[in-house]
């Protein structure tokens, strides 16, 4: 055996992250809970199939507001918050959890591209099972119909990239929460479920402080909501939108990379 | 990563294949639909419009023209737009595609609406707007009950709103966030029942092959019926009010490199046009004339080219974009000078 | 030669409960034994060493650099830790290669190093089976291979012969003397002392969080031959038996326990007194024997009471 | 020396002729409480669980100083109705801290086979569960629904003093069961399900969410009630409107409320069925 140079500098960053992105994706996406995953992002497509199959007599939306409201309200709104709190909170803390963490700390890798390579997973593995979803959904429900399958074409690429920016900034956020605190799901569901479940649809700026009054103002061709979020939904223009969730994201993700650069952790049998 | 490349892949292969689904079908549904410039939605256009124009939105305000002269001398244009996008979530620089305009004359909405009542105004309540674009449905919906007090119904996937105050009886149909439809209300609802009944412009052979006629790819066009175009000749006055009556004209233009356009008229027969094709020569020399105070005009007036074919009179002009600046320099001078003058 | 691992006073609390206290050492080139009984410290000297914690107070260095905080280090550093965790739907070979590569080697180095590792290791043969399916011993060694893969000069290696059988014991020790022979620095950590006397003389004793002891094995062995040790011994002829023991030199005390049969020893050579039980097994029926306080804890308590 | 006896190497069941005690799940339980009790999250969410108590009692209490206004807030059934519908969402708070680790943890460290060493059956071990999360859940359902009716009739005892309103009582309790059996089935089906409790609590959180999303686009796009079947959510509601007696909402007025009911039994069994195989396969077979 050769001795190996102990003056080697630490990795460079981008390589560094994208080693341990190709270990991370491999110990993310093809899991069992992956698969439940898109068996619920799924959910619309099987149910837009049994409504082309089974169409009621006035169906009172197109199929094109229809994809609208699943966007907007399924996706948006509930589902990839909650699939970016299971997989961002996860990011560190399954790595601490299953003990396999030590092997990246013991590695001549910096902190931070163990942080990229696994948030680089993360966007990866959800985008997988998110993307494909959004798409059959728009196909489902628009393939055939008085309007055609092109019409909203433009839309489908947009509403992609929300549903990106969503899973980013909720991935940022929640990625912080996991690297702060040892149990971060119930304080993720409060604020996914109180805070940005209520707030959003108070009256004045109070949407202003909520990450789903942008998220939803990115979703341009759903059709107004009911109830009280009629009322006082409040929307912002997709570049204050895009702006705000892209900082929040950010933000979250470099304090997250600042607490987890810093800690320490006591992995023991 | 072997297990995970291939879930990645498979993604991305259904995920590529369906937005390539929808565009592919996006481009050749409409090559197939289209009549002209009019898009396949439009098509529920009433048949018996007597004008239809149209503007390329995209194009315009993507063109060096727009770039040159969009925004120029008009401040409170960008806060205006400003203003549109806070209330109403819509951004007509960014989010507008096109507008097509169908006027009907007053006969014929007449005839067509047997129902509506009272006195009939030549205006804006017998022109129907087709406008496409994307737009913030639901923030579009909440901004105009507070504008307009309108009354909300839904009906077969399409938000209709009516004026309520009762002055006049406007109308908004929102068919989705990609169409909006706003005229009077009977003109609206003629288009919501051609859109499900398939009737529409492709009704009217003749509109169909002005429409034809159009140069694939004009910035702004036009074409007029009989009714509308007599009128209004009767109405200008002037040399024009001597005019013979025009059976109807297919007017197209584009704006980059240099501003275009051309116009065909048809006359009732080959001396009418050629009467026509005299007056707007006789309009051009006089502009010649005037080249001495102005040297801008007979530029102008060399651009103008008039041609006669049977009864069709040919007009093309082309304007390039240092002539248009020229223009309007000499304007803003003028208007200087005349301030000037007021002051002293 | 130059220290490789050096600690100076160095300690670690782990909120009110002190886990290393006052530690200072330094290791060159060799292998030396962390020894002592569950709970001593051992793991939180090993982490302490390997840069996974910052000491509380006083410095741990690690190839001339802090040990926390200097991941440029790891290119020359190993660690096979005690926890039982690996990546659990990755083959042998696909653990190890996709370790390797955070080390930067590329694939075709990565595959080759972590193969030679794997042989090293005798797992050749499950290599292309998912590590989730290995044996605890095989897992063990797993751990060990990817461990030695970027061939380090510093190797720590944690309880590394839990769970294998007396063979791959014998393997690994004869690995780790290898190594240290190689001029690499190991320190293995044990709380079963005859592990060790087959790879090294050089032990540090650490009990409470403290080094009671360090140097040679041999000088705590001898330390240790002088703690009395019981011995439990059932035997068809226990009275037979006991007459013949009882007159050995470094017997301390000899029971017969009436409720079981059993004989109870107490004695300060073990090796003579195990060669004379080995003598009279067949004559006196011996069917079993045991020595009942052979954890390291009972000789602690001995030597930290003297 | 003699031979050593040579064993089977497999794992063997029990075979203990000593009989079972009764109520062998009374431990399992009394020392879940035990340990989530020594959280202090889990009793700050039961504190924050009562907060709507006392703001249901001061209202009741306003309404006896100025009985005109009752016409805006009556002191009614649909009081206890809404108050418990209220309860609702920190009930599914609560089943997502105290449940989602009450089996996956055993799974995971091993505990289960530890509890299934034991002279305990399969039923012991879930009922002891059971019994947890019923006291938990019943801790911000049920006794402050009943702590609430008690309360309002010694304020307003014109209004609830009569006999005929002590039917409000098996009305709470009746909705609270329906709003917690179904929630500890599925809570504990997912924690069986999944090895880390963060997941289990995540997956319990997706199919109570997605089922609710679910049943909002499928109304949308059908108008029809039943898409209301769709909903655990919407099921427990539409159940709890017709156990009170109040008028439904809009989405699930004409959904017969036999049918919600018979969704919510069937989950409930399901979830029992799912478990009892899932933990089953993790027994040891003889």
């Amino acid at each position: 055996m050769t001795t190996a140079d102990q003056a080697l500098p630490v990795r460079p960053l981008w390589p560094a992250a994208k080693d341990v992105f190709f270990i991370s994706i491999e110990r993310m996406l093809p899991r069992p809970r992956s698969f439940w995953v898109f068996a619920l992002l799924a959910l619309p497509v099987f149910f837009g199939v049994l409504l082309r199959i089974y169409p009621p007599k006035d169906l009172p939306l197109t199929g094109f507001e229809l994809d609208g409201i699943v966007v907007a309200l399924f996706f948006i709104r509930n589902l990839l918050p909650l699939v970016a709190l299971l997989f961002g909170s996860a990011l560190i803390s399954d790595a601490v959890d299953s003990k396999t963490l030590t092997y990246f700390l013991t590695r001549p890798i910096s902190r931070l591209s163990i942080f990229l390579g696994e948030f680089m997973a993360y966007l990866v593995t959800v985008l997988t099972l998110t993307v494909p979803c959004v798409v059959l959904t728009y196909l489902v429900l628009c393939v055939g119909t008085p309007q055609g399958t092109g019409f909203g074409a433009t839309d489908l690429v947009q509403d992609l990239g929300a549903c990106a920016l969503t899973l980013f900034t909720y991935g940022g956020v929640f990625a912080l929460l996991g690297v702060s605190l040892k149990r971060p799901l119930i304080p993720g569901l409060l604020f996914l479920f109180v805070w940005e479940g209520f707030v959003a649809n108070f009256p004045g700026d109070a949407p202003n402080y909520t990450l789903t009054a942008y998220a939803r103002s990115l979703i341009r061709h759903r059709p107004s909501e009911e109830g009280l979020a009629e009322l006082f939904s409040k929307f912002f223009p997709v570049g204050e939108s895009v702006l705000v969730l892209g900082i929040v994201g950010v933000v979250s993700l470099a304090l997250a990379i600042w607490i987890f650069s810093r800690r320490e952790y006591v992995i023991s049998s | 990563m072997n297990r995970s490349r291939r879930l990645i892949l498979t993604a991305a292969a259904i995920s590529v294949l369906g937005v390539g689904l929808a565009f592919s079908t996006r481009l050749t549904g409409t090559a197939r639909a289209a009549v002209g410039p009019v898009p396949p939605e439009a098509l529920a256009l009433p048949a018996d419009s007597s004008v239809v124009m149209g503007f390329d939105v995209k194009a315009l305000t993507g063109s060096q023209f727009y770039a040159k002269f969009g925004g120029e001398g008009e401040p409170g244009r960008v806060d205006a737009l400003a203003e549109i996008e806070r209330k109403t979530g819509l951004n007509p620089e960014r989010d507008i595609d096109s507008v097509v305009i169908a006027i009907r004359a007053a006969a014929a909405a007449a005839a067509s609406e047997p129902k509506a009542t009272g006195p009939r105004h030549h205006g804006p309540e017998n022109a129907l707007i087709f406008v496409t674009g994307r737009f913030d449905a639901a923030r579009l919906e909440s901004s105009l009950p507070e504008a307009g007090k309108a009354q909300k119904e839904r009906r077969d996937g399409v938000t209709i709103y009516r004026e309520a105050s009762g002055k006049s009886n406007g109308a908004v149909a929102l068919l989705d966030a990609g169409i909006l439809v706003a005229g009077d209300a009977a003109s609206v609802e003629t288009f919501l029942a051609n859109r499900s009944t398939g009737h529409g412009i492709r009704d009217s052979q003749a509109l169909v092959a002005q429409l034809e006629s159009i140069e694939p790819g004009s910035t702004f066009w036009a074409v007029g019926g009989p009714s509308v175009l007599s009128r209004v000749t009767s109405e200008v006055g002037g040399p024009a009010g001597n005019l013979p009556a025009v059976k109807q004209v297919v007017a197209y233009g584009h704006l980059d490199p240099e501003v275009g356009m051309t116009a065909t008229a048809q006359a009732a027969d080959a001396k009418s046009a050629t009467k026509i094709a005299d007056v707007l020569r006789g309009f051009s020399a006089m502009l010649s004339l005037q080249s001495g105070q102005r040297a801008e005009l007979a530029q102008i007036a060399d651009s103008i080219s008039v041609a006669t074919e049977d009864e069709k009179v040919h007009v093309k002009a082309t304007i390039t974009h240092e002539l248009i600046e020229s223009l309007k320099k000499s304007a803003m001078a003028a208007h200087a000078r005349k301030a000037e003058v007021e002051i002293h | 030669m130059t220290a490789r691992v050096v600690f100076k006073k160095a300690s670690r609390w782990y909120g009110p409960v002190m886990a290393l206290n006052d530690v200072s050492f330094e290791l060159g080139p060799g292998v030396y034994g962390l020894l002592g009984p569950n709970g001593a410290g051992k793991s939180s000297l090993l982490k302490l060493a390997s840069g996974q914690l910052r000491p509380s107070q006083g410095t741990v260095e690690l190839l001339g650099r802090p040990a926390f905080g200097s991941p440029d280090v790891f290119h020359s550093v190993g660690l096979c830790s005690d926890t039982d965790a690996l990546f659990e739907d990755f083959t042998g070979l696909q653990f190890v290669s996709a370790l390797l590569s955070l080390n930067g080697f590329d694939e075709v180095q990565a595959r080759k190093l972590a193969t030679e590792a794997i042989e090293t290791v005798d797992l050749k043969d499950a290599m292309h089976r998912k590590v989730g399916g290995y044996s605890k011993g095989m897992r063990q060694r797993i751990k060990l291979a990817q461990s030695l893969a970027h061939r380090p000069e510093v190797l720590f290696l944690d309880e590394p012969l839990t769970g294998m059988d007396p063979q791959n014991r014998k393997r690994i020790s004869d690995l780790m003397k290898r190594l240290g022979d190689d001029g690499r620095t190991v320190l293995v950590s044990t709380h079963i002392l005859h592990e060790l006397e087959q790879v090294t003389r050089r032990v540090l004793l650490i009990h409470n969080g403290r080094v009671l002891a360090e140097g040679d094995l041999g000088e705590i062995r001898d330390l240790l031959d002088r703690h009395p040790r019981s011995v439990r011994i059932k035997a068809a002829d226990t009275r037979g038996l006991a007459r013949e023991l009882v007159s050995l030199p470094d017997l301390v005390s000899l029971n017969l326990e009436d409720a079981t049969g059993h004989l109870l020893a107490e004695i300060r050579k073990p090796d003579a007194f195990f060669s004379k039980v080995q003598e009279l097994s067949a004559a006196c029926g011996v069917e079993e024997m045991w020595v009942t306080d052979e954890n390291l804890e009972s000789v602690f308590s001995y030597l930290v009471s003297k | 020396m003699s031979s050593s006896q040579i064993y089977e190497q497999h794992y063997r069941r029990l075979d203990a002729s000593i009989p079972l005690r009764a109520q062998r799940w009374i431990p399992i339980a009394r020392e879940g409480l035990k340990a989530l009790v020594g959280f202090r999250a889990f009793l700050g969410l039961i504190a924050i669980g009562w907060l709507p108590v006392f703001g249901r009692l001061v209202q009741v209490y306003f309404t006896t100083r100025f009985p005109e206004a009752r016409r805006v807030v009556p002191v009614d059934d649909k009081l206890f109705f809404d108050f418990m519908a209220m309860q609702l969402p920190w009930m599914l708070l609560m089943s997502a801290y105290a449940g989602a680790g009450l089996i996956a943890n055993d799974m995971r460290t091993g505990g289960l086979l530890l509890y299934l060493s034991r002279p305990l059956t399969l039923v012991d071990y879930i009922l002891g569960k059971f019994s947890i999360l019923f006291a938990s859940l019943s801790m911000v359902t049920l006794i402050p629904g009943v702590v609430l009716f008690l309360g309002a009739r010694s304020l307003a005892p014109d209004v609830l003093g009569d006999a005929a309103h002590l039917l409000l009582l098996p009305k709470i309790i009746g909705f609270s069961l329906v709003m917690i059996l179904p929630t500890i089935g599925l809570v504990l089906v997912m924690s069986a399900l999944a090895r880390n409790p963060r997941f289990a609590g995540l997956g319990f959180f997706f199919v109570f969410v997605g089922t609710t999303v679910a049943q909002g686009i499928a109304w949308q796009a059908t108008r029809s009630p039943y898409a209301g079947l769709a909903s655990i959510q919407a099921c427990m509601r539409r159940v709890g409107e017709w156990i009170f007696q109040v008028k439904p909402t809009r989405m699930t007025a004409a959904l017969p409320a036999e049918w919600a009911l018979l969704v919510l039994v069937l989950l409930a069994l399901g979830c029992f069925y799912v478990l009892k195989t899932r933990v089953r396969a993790v027994e040891v077979v003889k």
